[in-house]
């Protein structure tokens, strides 16, 4: 079987429940492939795990992914499950902040290590300075809700199927918050996809096992869409760390069949022009991107 | 002589346990000190003279019998600073020059600055370390280091000195010296001092009680009260009394020791 | 005065020859930069961020280090004394002490921005609770090295409990408290930084060298350990000459000569 | 009950009041915003009570935390991913490692310091350089290179527990073999003893209670870079991992729990270790 | 007298710089001490004789003039582990009971368990100290602290023994019974001995050669060969020529003195 490493983004959880559901139904196997998945964390960044040789293929950010490209690390795209970007900001009605316009003199909370491209596209785009003194004030964001609940931030980041749900279970909801959804408002960035190092494509070998590799993991994704609970109980079951919660991963389920085209992982040649703008526009990357992404993958479906 | 009593011992024991059996330091002593006496220890090596001295102290507890100092506990005449000690052992601390060394009960007993310095001098001068002031106790000799803890003992005035071996490391011309100074003082400020020592000649001359000690277990075997005049000339020292005292002091010893030759 | 300059070359020229290694290495063997870049690399990188640098600087040392490192080791030294005035105390509070000991320092980072927002306070708080320990522990073992006699020294004048203690305790207890500065210097800068990476202001030596991570600028965050490592050595090196200053007399400062 | 436990007692119970009390304000702005919303009028009794059981609290109070480490502990299967005691003997085993490993560097690394001079003025501003080198930077670096040659599990982990326990030990002992006296070094000169012999008979046991003050900081330190290695290798789990995954989940009692543990584990290395200094200082003859 | 030399010091001179100036420990010190000598040091306090017997051990290095032991430099004798040393203080080790201490060079020197056990019962016994093996240094008085010192430097065989104030914390019957011993030990063996003390009597007693010296600049002013026989009862102390000779060495002390009482 042809072994490979699939790097995470993030810890174990539903975000990426069909790679561990490919894993656990044995799709994988199946399709004669030996996959390890190494959950990735705040401290683990994917593109420097694929560098150093620690990982075959890795999920990512396109605006990571890019940018990292222009840095040597000559990752491309072999398939994009993720269609939407679930990334909100979302405000407190207390806050005042109804429209985009109430933004100035407030602070916004941000993730950064290699998250915050969308954002600063986004303000780019809206002409507000983020630089200190500027319009707004950025806060560098914990991966969590609570800058929200103890007013340290007016808007923080969210994700639709992890930190929003957080919030909700908090007690906020639509009726006391305002919502900046990226993708409504077309401000998304593409988000999880697969990528691998440019010159393992030139070995027809190796593409072969990535193709039944996103095969497999899209069997995975469509098994996991379906079936909600059992996807959520193998999400909780492959953590090794014990923190992941079943009713949590099970909304993370139902959040993330909302971003997921299990069918189709190709990349959308229109999103990824729009991506491609947004991070030319406000200098994440110099220059239009050369063999950022490639069919070859997704075409041997 | 119905001098107030300084020091009164009443069977006081001192035993102290170690890993391998006790040690029994001081067994049944029973002793006197009037105020402005002079009272030498002498005994062999080990018989218990410093252990009594730290009791005197409070450094050590009574485990029988019972202390009193000027009628009080001995914690209680600590605590009123009733005595000066000199310690076998200089005892200086390594941080402090030799003249900070010496400042340090006037700090403690908050002298103010111009007494301080007006004292240092003072007791430098007597103990002959004039010019030594600026030095670190490393930096000096034996002898020397000896010499300033005598100082430091003296800066302060306490009636009652407590001395343990003060002159072990000093040649006999700066003993000479320092005892005629000590004498001296003894008799211009009548205080009561216990002196430790291993001279007999030193221990005649100064004292007006010579106690003689026995070890194993630590006990007084002969208490001498000296028949000398106060005034004591230093050769006082060549007269028939002198050499009696010295004589009873010497078989005493002898008799407290375990050699044959 | 040869002496030293002599003593200053030994570091450097191992110094440069360790970088002169590292270019050779990282350019010879073609590491990617994204994994280590050379040390050429680096420096054009650290000449263009100066500014950057600077506030990044500001913020992670001049307010949260200091001011952490400070509070911490004051408030050891005080628990210390607290705990050696009071024997019930040393009982009930020095096995708390030593439960704070080890609080893991990414434990108590999202708490302390819980507790006091996102600014330096928050380092300066985890900087509190790691440089409080070794404090505590080393002061709490130099109180007890004045010998015997030099304490009986203090009894026979009936030296109070402070008048021993700063006349006599403290001043033996100098090269332990010394340790524990010292130690302190580096793990106050450790702190901050790494309190940095759970939630904070836009600036900061931990802020940037964890965004400039995500960002695959590795010659920046090298730019930025290399201004910590300067940062960190120059401030254990002042400590360790006002160590030498006041721990004089301690064999191991005057050279162990009697 | 001796006379121990009594004043642990004492203050633990001041600890306790205090955190009850803290807990209050604390989570009453919180508390307030939620009853405002779901307009509710409490009596002070009940809303000290809710402050007291919120789900999500900023500071959960002691029932809470240890209701949850007792759930997490003797309430779960031992091998158990959730167990709390299963993290905790991961991270324990790789802060024993790293703190044996560090222990042995920091001694190594002060022998030859303290033997020679020329090495202390070329190693030691290195080594102080080395522990301004923000660890949480470098980990992930280490957990992947060393991944790539293919050291994973313990190892790494016990590594970077090393990196930072090491340091403490140099700087104690490299004091503490420079602390005999001059005369105590000039006895073993006129015998002309070699270095090692001046190192074993000498200098260490001189050093000792440098070493003891040196390694209670050590193994606290050790702890610290065990929980700050699991972070770069979140797989194979650990105190650590449980904090972070706390945190990202918004856990905060679970959160407390861990933090308890492994606060717990430092206290009773520490208390080890002082164990280990009084049976030495008996063994020496010390004083009492 | 044509036995070979070995202590030979020409033009030796010892400056100490310290914070506040130099102390000029040693200046132009003249000495041959042959093979087999006993040679005492007096002088007063601060002279220079811990500074002379340390310079000798090779723990201080000359400032000008040159010394050899057996003809070659101290460095190299002290290598050959030429000479056992008493210090002036007992530098005991405090984490070794009294027999660990002793056994201390026995250990160095690579001496058979068996060995030890033999020496340190031995020389434990003509200190008179046996019983205390097993006690740790803080269990001793001052007296006993520096028997054992001495003893730990009579374990092993050195041909040359520098012994700074060895006896000054004794009594005097011990110090007349160790004065004895050290004299029977130096018969039979001829071993050198170089010995500070601060007694004139002692001095004269023990020696063939005492050296006197005086302070400030440390110097030697006189040294005196003594006439008296190498077999000396306790009684010679009596003698005419003995009373001779402890006149001149007082006469010397007198004179390296600032007192004028
Ligand atoms: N802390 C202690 N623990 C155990 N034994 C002790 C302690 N202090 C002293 N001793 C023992 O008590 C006895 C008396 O000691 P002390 O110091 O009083 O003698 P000393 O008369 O002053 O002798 P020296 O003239 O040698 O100074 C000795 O046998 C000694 O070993
Ligand atoms: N390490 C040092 N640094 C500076 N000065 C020193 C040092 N050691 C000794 N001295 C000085 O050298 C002089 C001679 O000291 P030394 O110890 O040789 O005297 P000594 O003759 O042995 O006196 P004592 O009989 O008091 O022991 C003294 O004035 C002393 O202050
Ligand atoms: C708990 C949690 N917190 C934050 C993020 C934000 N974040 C960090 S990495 C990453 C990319 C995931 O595809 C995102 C969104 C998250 N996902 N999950
Ligand atoms: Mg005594
Ligand atoms: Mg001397």
């Amino acid at each position: 079987a042809d072994q490979l490493t699939l790097q995470l983004k993030w810890v174990t959880q539903a975000q990426f429940a069909g790679y561990i559901v490919a894993k656990e139904k044995g799709f994988y196997s199946d399709a004669d492939l030996d996959i390890t998945i190494a959950p990735g964390g705040p401290n683990v960044a994917p593109e420097q795990v694929i560098a150093g040789g620690g990982a075959d293929i890795i999920v990512d950010w396109m605006g990571g992914a890019l940018a990292a490209r222009e840095k040597g690390v000559a990752l491309v795209n072999i398939a994009q499950p993720f269609k939407r970007s679930g990334l909100m900001m979302i405000c407190p009605t207390e806050t005042g902040i109804t429209s985009e316009a109430d933004f100035p003199g407030h602070t916004l909370g941000v993730w950064f290590f290699g998250n915050e491209y969308p954002f600063f596209a986004w303000m780019n785009k809206l002409g507000l300075d983020t630089a200190e003194g500027g319009d707004v004030t950025v806060l560098q964001q914990s991966f969590d809700i609570q800058p929200m609940i103890q007013g340290q931030a007016d808007c923080i980041s969210v994700m639709t199927y992890n930190e929003y749900g957080q919030a909700l279970d908090a007690g906020y909801g639509p009726d006391n918050l305002t919502i900046f959804n990226y993708t409504d408002m077309g401000n998304d960035l593409l988000e999880d996809g697969l990528y691998v190092m440019e010159d393992t494509l030139e070995d027809p070998a190796k593409v072969d096992a990535y193709t039944r590799f996103v095969k497999a993991s899209m069997m995975g994704w469509e098994y996991a869409l379906e079936n909600p609970e059992e996807a959520a109980q193998i999400v909780v079951d492959s953590d090794d760390t014990g923190g992941a919660e079943l009713a949590h991963q099970l909304y993370m389920v139902g959040e993330v069949s909302k971003l997921v085209d299990a069918t189709d992982p190709a990349l959308d040649m229109a999103t990824y022009e729009r991506t491609v703008k947004a991070l030319l526009d406000q200098s994440i990357i110099t220059a239009e991107p050369e063999g950022g992404f490639t069919t070859v993958v997704t075409d041997g479906l | 002589m119905n001098k107030p009593i300084v020091v009164s011992a009443k069977n006081l024991g001192l035993t102290f346990p170690t890993g391998d059996g006790d040690v029994i330091a001081l067994s049944d002593v029973n002793l006197d000190i009037a105020k402005g006496e002079f009272v030498s220890f002498i005994g062999p090596s080990g018989c218990g003279k410093t252990t009594f001295l730290r009791t005197i102290a409070d450094l050590e507890q009574p485990t029988s019998g019972t202390l009193t100092i000027n009628g009080l506990t001995p914690a209680e005449a600590r605590q009123n600073r009733a005595y000066g000690y000199v310690f076998q052992a200089p005892a200086l601390y390594p941080w402090r020059t030799i003249a900070k060394n010496i400042a340090l009960p006037l700090e403690i007993m908050g002298h103010s600055a111009a007494q301080q310095s007006e004292r240092i001098a003072r007791t430098m001068e007597l103990v002959n370390l004039a010019g030594f002031e600026q030095k670190y106790p490393w930096q000096l000799s034996g002898g020397m280091q000896q010499r300033a803890s005598i100082a430091r003992a003296l800066a302060f005035d306490a009636d009652l000195l407590l001395m343990d071996e003060p002159f072990g490391a000093l040649d006999e011309i700066v003993r000479d010296h320092l005892n005629s100074e000590l004498l001296k003082l003894w008799a211009r400020t009548q205080k009561t001092i216990c002196f430790v020592t291993h001279s007999i000649p030193e221990a005649v001359y100064l004292s007006t009680k010579i106690v003689v000690m026995s070890p194993r277990p630590g006990r007084v075997i002969d208490v001498i009260d000296s028949p000398l005049p106060h005034e004591r000339p230093l050769d006082i020292r060549e007269t028939p009394e002198f050499l009696a005292i010295a004589h009873r002091v010497r078989e005493g010893l002898r008799a407290g020791h375990s050699y044959e030759e | 005065m040869p002496e030293t300059g002599f003593g200053l070359l030994i570091p450097i020229v191992f110094g440069l020859a360790l970088l002169f290694v590292w270019e050779v290495v990282t350019r010879g063997a073609n590491v990617p930069q994204v994994l280590l870049p050379a040390p050429s690399q680096i420096w054009a990188r650290l000449i263009d961020s100066v500014p950057t640098l600077i506030a990044d600087f500001q913020q992670t040392f001049m307010k949260s280090v200091l001011a952490g490192y400070a509070m911490g080791c004051g408030a050891g030294f005080v628990v210390a004394i607290l705990v050696d005035r009071s024997p019930f105390l040393k009982r009930g509070l020095l096995p708390i002490g030593n439960f704070v000991s080890a609080l893991p320092i990414i434990g108590i980072a999202p708490i302390m921005v819980m507790w006091f927002g996102f600014d330096w306070p928050s380092k300066a708080a985890v900087v509190v609770a790691m440089t409080f320990f070794p404090m505590l522990v080393n002061t709490v073992a130099g109180l007890s090295q004045a010998s015997e006699i030099e304490r009986d020294l203090m009894r026979t004048y009936a030296a109070s409990y402070w008048q021993t203690l700063f006349k006599l305790r403290l001043p033996a207890a100098a090269p332990f408290i010394f340790n524990a500065l010292k130690i302190n210097s580096t793990l106050a800068l450790i702190g901050a930084i790494v309190a940095e990476f759970f939630g904070t202001p836009i600036v900061g030596m931990g802020f940037r060298i964890s965004t400039e991570v995500g960002r695959l600028n590795i010659d920046l965050v090298w730019a930025e350990i290399a201004v910590a490592a300067v940062a960190g050595s120059a401030f254990y090196g002042v400590i360790a000459l006002i160590e030498r200053a006041v721990t004089f007399w301690h064999p191991s400062v005057r050279g162990g000569r009697a | 009950m001796n006379g121990k436990t009594l004043p642990i007692l004492i203050v633990l119970a001041a600890i306790l009041v205090i955190w009850y009390a803290a807990a209050i304000p604390m989570n009453a702005p919180w508390q307030e915003r939620l009853n405002e919303r779901a307009g509710l009028e409490t009596s002070f009794i009940e809303f000290v009570g809710q402050t007291w059981s919120q789900a999500k609290p900023l500071l959960p109070v002691p029932n809470q935390v240890f209701g949850e480490i007792w759930n997490a502990t003797i309430g779960t299967d031992i091998t158990s991913k959730r167990s709390l005691a299963y993290h905790a003997s991961i991270t324990l085993s790789s802060t024993l490692l790293g703190f044996a490993l560090g222990t042995l560097l920091g001694v190594g690394l002060a022998v030859v310091i303290v033997h020679n001079d020329a090495s202390e003025r070329s190693l030691m501003p290195w080594i102080i350089a080395s522990q301004t080198v923000p660890i949480l930077a470098v980990a992930p670096m280490v957990v992947v290179g060393l991944g790539a040659i293919g050291v994973t599990g313990l190892v790494p982990k016990a590594l970077i527990s090393m990196y930072l326990s090491f340091f403490p030990v140099v700087v104690g002992m490299v004091k503490g073999l420079r602390t005999p006296e001059g005369i105590q070094l000039d006895l073993m000169r006129t015998y002309n003893a070699t270095a090692w012999q001046v190192f074993s008979k000498l200098r260490w046991p001189a050093s000792v209670p440098f070493l003891f003050a040196s390694m209670k900081v050590g193994i606290a330190i050790s702890l610290i870079g065990a929980v700050v290695g699991e972070l770069s290798n979140n797989a194979g789990g650990g105190l650590g991992v449980r904090l972070l995954t706390g945190s990202y989940n918004g856990q905060t009692i679970q959160m407390w729990a861990a933090l308890f543990i492994a606060a717990a584990l430092a206290a009773v290395l520490v208390i080890a270790v002082g164990s280990a200094e009084r049976v030495a200082n008996r063994a020496m003859g010390a004083q009492t």
